[in-house]
């Protein structure tokens, strides 16, 4: 079967520094990915490169079989990929609810539209705050605003970049079912994570990435269990690398 | 006319340009460089140090205290100005140009109504010196000694001295720089107060040798943002290119068309660089580089 | 009935301040003030409101630009000063007969338009943005004034328009209306401000609906987070440009309007003042409002003209520090925060 | 083009609207003020040069008002500054046409300004004295103007320069209506007189960095230079040429009387320049003594008394003389018939000024000064009742036809 996500030899690099090199990766549709590593590792950039923000200096990226690697971020949307940002991506002076208005109006409108934005409140857990300014929330909501955003393009994959950044372990686990209730849906998950906890309860296979390649892939077992990568995050809580370009 | 004199000449004209270009950016630059700030306001400041490098120098000051007071004062008016309103609109650029482009409205036709609607010169000094058959002023070559000594001087700062380190540590990283003690604020201050004295500098450079009027500020301004567009936002690396590249294609199409052409061509190459090079000069070098 | 609640229902939204039936029965009253106006006032402020009137266009055209699209334009009168010529161009070759004057109307503004999107393409679909644009954009006005400055001798000439360099073209006629035994000329006074009354009142309300449609989501999504916004699907560059387009029509209509207006267009509409007018107008009523816009560049205009009369030498001076308190105090605008302070004192009052 | 709305429904209403409006004014009585509206630029870029315009018109007013005013009327003053911008002109056009029903107006420096007004003066009917020395070639009667116009300050200029320094001419002008068509005189009056353009050069306005130009004309060996610089950024022209020791002898018609450059540059930079003006301060005549003394006692302060104010002090005369001799009546049609009977002349501070019925121009005195190393002035020569020529002999004449237009010597009247 063709995955739904796949890159071929994809590398980039910023002068001499190879931040992807060389990377040969596949997701299928409906699955739950993970994509761990340490910092400077290459996960953000991997993920600019799938979105279209930046261009590849060689490789291809495929979606559901087609070659997407010289479409403009937004035309790659349209395809049904859809992703949540690291620092949450919200328009901060505009209300909640009509955040949500602004992605759902590609397909909805009128009481339609109003419907289903009372419904993706209400399954974030936003109800209350619906008439809100966007930038009052707390971290936490605007994470899951971001997500309520993603899904309301009714993507087939999902990209989400840490979602539960500065989450406290509760809205950690509450953005987990949410994760994997889209999943019941059919919506593929491919989310950078740092969080092991948030990673095993959701992911069902990892992909660990280390200096711009694929340092191991598996089941989220397999991977917890591989000396390997434990020494790779062992050696970067020794000492920590300065961000790099690629990271920032 | 030997090959010689056509070479010096040439030189001449493009290092005069390359002079004007700098020390009318340089001032400019540091504070949109360091600071993201764009200042409207630029062009006042250097019609502050003219204006007082003029008053001190009729008073009685030989002319280099009088420029250095100009830069002096011009640096204080600019901490002022940074203290009650650049500083409340950090990260808010589009909003600093609206008012920093009040300040130089005000400053002005302030400054036309306390101090009349010219001031009297004060003349050129050094006279003039002759290369096969022209005469040139003797300070005009001043002045382009003035712009490498501003960019010598200004990488010394920047790179040699405290006040540099923390300047740099405070833009790249303001949240490290704060949380390693050093007062931001202050940084802020002094930088936006070294760019004001930079364009007072320049304001008492070209006093001997301009009509000293209100709206002098303004045959600065256009120049100075050219040159700091084209540049980017690295000093050193954009602004002195940036002037070096401008004021050889103003010196070349000025001496090909005449006057009109050499201005338009600063404006249409500012144009086609941002197209090119949206980080300036700068950007592509340090591209290069990485 | 039913369309006009439509209608009425896309006319309000989270984009534009003032709903409901309090804000459009004082609407309503507005609209009744400034119609019998003329009879209760002088020829001249009749012809001085009608002059404001044209310039209010490319206010509410830069609204949309940078207070709904957030792009600072900082060169809209080169726009302003295309159309203008273009107008002149135009009635000077052809006339003002069979109400020529109003298809010259229409052309300068679609010249305008064209020209908008050629430098939009370039601007938007390079990528450039925040600051670098405002500089272009003014690079691009002062150029244009820089060219028509030195275009005094005779041989730039289009047709019978001489350009006539700094001076400024003039002896363009004005807006003439063809009617059933004769035509109206729209000289300045009554006749020019109910013409521009109506058209302010059709542009103001078109914009409303313009911004809270999806349009104008997308623009204001585009505003706050243009990352957001592209990874929403949307084509971040197209919806810029066609807001730069809109706008610099606008302002294209204002500068034909003016010159119409005096008969006489000038390359220093062009110049480093005039471009930035628009800036300041748009600043001190409230950039993020179509209705503070619109009231913030009436009162501006008429504040700074009243100023200059009795004000004189320190007309300057004010309005200088005034953009600077605006901009410190009430980022928003003045307008609107009074508007938002009218509204929390209503509120209070409800509580009570 | 239509000039007056005509039946049409609408505009019926709208004349209706007019009519209901309290403003059909009272027939002018005798002892009612007549009314001047001064436009000029008080603050702006050209500040320098008005703000004695101004003044020159209030003394007069106050002296006219001191010994009984105009046929028994007062004078009242209606003063707006113009900031040096365009738009102010039109609107305040507008507003003392309008609203303060001003009988004449005294208006504009800039060449540009005028241009920006006089559509609204020729659609209101409104008389417009226009006080500046300027580019020439306004036809129109709507307009008088006072102030000194190419030919009357070219060909009495050039040719004495050239016989004195020698037939080899450079221009340097500003790129704009007024430095183009003046560079156009210099070209036609050197050619005619037997000398040799040798380089001719345009500046924009605001240009401040002369260093290209001062080489381009150590190139060119001119024996004259005529500078028509405009602006207080070009005038830096002159300190940057003197530094760089280039001693050409200038000729200029808009420097020293204008911007008064010679009291505001260090000597000597402008030394060794030749203007032809029609009033500067230092004039060394009994009349021009006695006017400065009477200027200094009422503006202490004034920087210096230009040709401008003085255009604009006498300017007033003329209009009380014109109003005087047609019975008191301020009418535009009533003045303009006593201008045209062509005897239309003051005594100003400079000699005797009259208007020129065919263009409604004023013939001038015109003074050669000459600028010494210290920058004194000093009058070698001086030429009585120079007249306005060219406009008349190209083909206007305001008293047969009105064509509200301005021409330029490429581009004349249309016979």
């Amino acid at each position: 079967m063709t995955p739904l996500l796949e890159t071929r030899a994809l590398s980039k690099h910023f002068g001499g520094l190879h931040v992807t090199n060389d990377v040969n990766f596949a997701l299928a549709a409906g699955e739950i990915h993970c994509l761990i590593g340490p910092n400077g590792a290459g996960k953000s950039t991997f993920f600019r490169l799938l979105l279209g923000e930046y261009t590849p200096e060689r490789g291809q990226i495929l979606y559901a079989g087609e070659d997407i690697t010289a479409l403009k971020p937004f035309a790659r949307i349209r395809r049904g990929m859809s992703v949540k940002f690291q620092v949450p991506g919200i328009f901060p002076s505009l209300s909640v609810a009509h955040n949500l208005e602004i992605a759902l109006q590609h397909h909805l409108e009128g009481a339609s539209l109003g419907a289903e934005i009372r419904r993706l409140l209400a399954f974030l857990n936003l109800s209350a705050a619906a008439s809100e300014r966007a930038g009052n929330l707390s971290h936490g909501q605007k994470q899951w605003l971001e997500i309520g955003m993603a899904i309301s393009l009714k993507p087939r994959l999902l990209l989400l970049d840490e979602p539960t950044a500065g989450m406290s372990p509760d809205e950690t686990f509450a953005t987990g079912a949410m994760v994997q209730a889209l999943n019941r849906d059919g919506v593929a998950v491919l989310a950078i994570e740092h969080d092991m906890a948030f990673v095993r309860q959701i992911a069902q296979r990892v992909t660990v990435l280390h200096v711009g390649r694929i340092f191991a892939q598996g089941t989220t077992d397999a991977i917890i269990a591989d000396e390997r990568v434990a020494a790779i995050y062992l050696g970067e809580t020794d000492a920590p690398p300065l961000r790099s370009v690629a990271d920032a | 006319m030997d090959l010689l004199t056509h070479a010096f000449t040439f030189l001449y004209q493009i290092g005069d340009a390359f002079s004007f270009l700098v020390l009318s950016a340089c001032g400019l630059a540091v504070v949109f460089g360091m600071m993201g700030v764009i200042n409207l306001a630029h062009g006042e400041l250097i019609m502050c140090g003219a204006y007082v490098t003029a008053a001190t120098t009729r008073a009685g000051l030989p002319l280099p205290l009088g420029i250095l007071a100009g830069a002096l004062a011009a640096g204080a008016v600019g901490m002022v100005m940074e203290r009650l309103v650049i500083r409340h609109l950090y990260g808010r650029p589009l909003d600093t140009i609206v008012a920093t482009w009040g300040i130089s409205l005000a400053a002005t036709q302030g400054t036309l109504i306390l101090l009349g609607s010219s001031m009297p010169g004060i003349g050129t000094p050094l006279g003039s010196f002759a290369v096969g058959g022209y005469s040139y002023s003797t300070y005009r070559v001043v002045l382009m000694v003035a712009a490498v000594a501003v960019l010598a001087g200004l990488y010394l700062a920047f790179n040699a001295t405290r006040f540099g380190t923390l300047a740099r540590a405070t833009i790249q990283v303001p949240h490290m720089a704060e949380a390693l003690g050093v007062d931001t604020r202050t940084v802020y201050a002094l930088t936006f107060g070294l760019g004001a004295a930079l364009a007072g500098l320049a304001g008492g450079l070209y006093a001997p040798t301009m009509t000293i009027v209100p709206t002098m500020g303004t045959t600065f301004i256009m120049e100075a943002f050219v040159t700091v567009v084209v540049g980017g936002a690295d000093i050193f690396l954009g602004t002195a290119p940036a002037a070096l590249v401008l004021g050889t294609v103003r010196a070349l199409l000025t001496t090909w068309q005449g006057q009109l052409f050499g201005q338009i061509g600063l404006l249409v190459a500012v144009i086609l660089v941002i197209r090119v090079l949206p980080r300036g000069i700068s950007g592509l070098i340090l591209r290069e580089r990485a | 009935m039913s369309l006009a609640m439509t209608l009425l229902r896309r006319l309000e939204g989270p984009q534009t301040l003032g709903r409901g039936p309090a804000f459009w029965t004082a609407f309503a009253i507005v609209i009744a003030a400034a119609i019998a106006y003329p009879w209760f006032a002088d020829g001249y402020t009749v012809g001085n409101t009608a002059y404001f009137f044209c310039w209010v266009f490319m206010a509410l055209g830069l609204c949309l630009i940078w207070g709904y699209g957030g792009a600072l334009s900082f060169g809209q009168t080169a726009f302003f000063g295309l159309s203008g010529y273009a107008y002149g161009v135009l009635t000077l070759n052809v006339g003002a007969a069979y109400g020529f004057t109003l298809a010259a109307l229409v052309l300068a503004v679609a010249l305008s338009a064209v020209m908008a999107a050629l430098l939009g393409y370039f601007l938007f679909f390079g990528r450039i943005g925040g600051v670098f644009l405002g500089i272009i954009t003014l690079s691009v006005t002062l150029a244009l004034e820089r060219f028509m400055a030195q275009t005094a001798g005779p041989e730039w000439k289009i047709g019978a328009a001489r350009l006539n360099g700094y001076n400024g073209m003039s002896g363009m006629p004005p807006l003439t209306v063809p009617w059933f035994d004769g035509e109206i000329v729209l000289f300045p006074d009554v006749a020019l401000y109910y013409g521009l009354l109506g058209l302010l009142i059709v542009v103001y309300l078109a914009l409303r609906i313009l911004v809270n449609a999806r349009f104008g989501n997308v623009l204001v999504a585009i505003r706050e987070n243009p990352e957001r916004a592209e990874m929403l699907g949307y084509d971040v560059r197209r919806y810029q440009l066609a807001a730069f387009v809109i706008g610099s029509a606008l302002a294209g209509l204002s500068g034909t309007l003016y010159t119409a207006w005096g008969q006489y267009i000038t390359p220093s509409s062009m110049g480093l003042t005039a471009a930035a007018l628009p800036v300041i107008w748009v600043a001190v009523g409230g950039r993020g409002d179509l209705t503070a816009t619109l009231l913030g560049t009436l009162v501006v205009l008429g504040g700074f003209q009243a100023l200059t009369i009795y004000g004189s030498q320190y007309a300057l001076v004010v309005m200088g520090l005034l953009l600077v308190v605006v901009v410190l105090a009430a980022p928003d605008g003045l307008v609107v925060a009074a508007m938002r302070g009218l509204g929390r004192l209503r509120r209070r009052e409800a509580g009570r | 083009m239509p000039r007056t709305p005509r039946g049409s429904r609408l505009s019926a209403l709208a004349a209706a609207l007019l009519l209901s409006t309290p403003l059909a004014a009272p027939a002018a009585r005798a002892a009612d003020p007549i009314k001047l509206g001064v436009l000029e630029d008080q603050s702006g870029d050209f500040a320098l040069a008005t703000i004695g315009k101004v003044h020159g018109i209030q003394l007069a007013a106050d002296e006219i008002n001191a010994a009984g005013g105009i046929a028994g009327r007062k004078l009242e003053l209606v003063i707006y500054d113009t900031q040096s911008d365009n738009t102010r002109y039109q609107e305040f056009m507008r507003r003392v046409l309008q609203r303060d029903k001003v009988n004449a107006v005294f208006a504009g420096f800039s060449s540009a300004s005028r241009e920006a007004y006089r559509p609204i003066v020729d659609q209101l009917d409104g008389f417009a004295f226009y006080n500046n020395q300027y580019e020439g070639g306004v036809c129109d009667g709507h307009m008088v103007i006072t102030g000194a116009v190419p030919e009357q300050q070219f060909s009495t200029l050039i040719p004495w320069m050239m016989e004195k320094f020698g037939k080899r001419v450079y221009t340097i002008a500003a790129d704009y209506n007024f430095g183009q068509i003046s560079a156009e005189w210099v070209r036609n009056i050197v050619k005619e007189n037997g000398g040799e353009m040798v380089g001719e050069e345009f500046i924009p306005l605001g240009v401040s960095q002369f260093s290209q130009t001062i080489q381009n004309i150590q190139k060119a060996k001119p024996d004259i230079l005529m500078t028509l610089l405009v602006g207080t950024a070009q005038a830096s022209y002159y300190e940057q040429a003197a530094a760089a020791n280039l001693k050409i002898p200038m000729g200029s018609s808009v420097n020293i009387g204008q911007g008064y450059e010679h009291k505001r540059f260090q000597p000597p930079s402008l030394a060794n320049m030749y203007v032809t003006t029609n009033y500067i301060e230092e004039v060394d005549s009994p009349s021009s003594k006695a006017f400065l003394a009477k200027w200094k006692a009422k503006f202490p302060n004034e920087p210096y008394v230009n040709q401008e104010a003085e255009n604009s002090y006498l300017a007033v005369y003329l209009y009380k003389q014109m109003v005087e001799r047609a019975n008191g009546s301020t009418k535009r049609a009533d003045l303009r018939k006593v201008i045209a009977a062509g005897d239309v002349c003051v005594d100003a501070p400079e000699g005797k000024v009259c208007i020129d019925p065919k263009s409604q121009h004023a013939s001038h005195t015109i003074s050669l000064a000459k600028v010494d190393e210290k920058h004194a002035i000093s009058f070698p020569k001086t030429w009585d009742n120079i007249q306005p020529y060219w406009l008349g002999k190209a083909g206007c004449d305001l008293t047969q036809k009105d064509p509200m237009a301005q021409y330029t010597p490429s581009n004349p009247p249309k016979p």
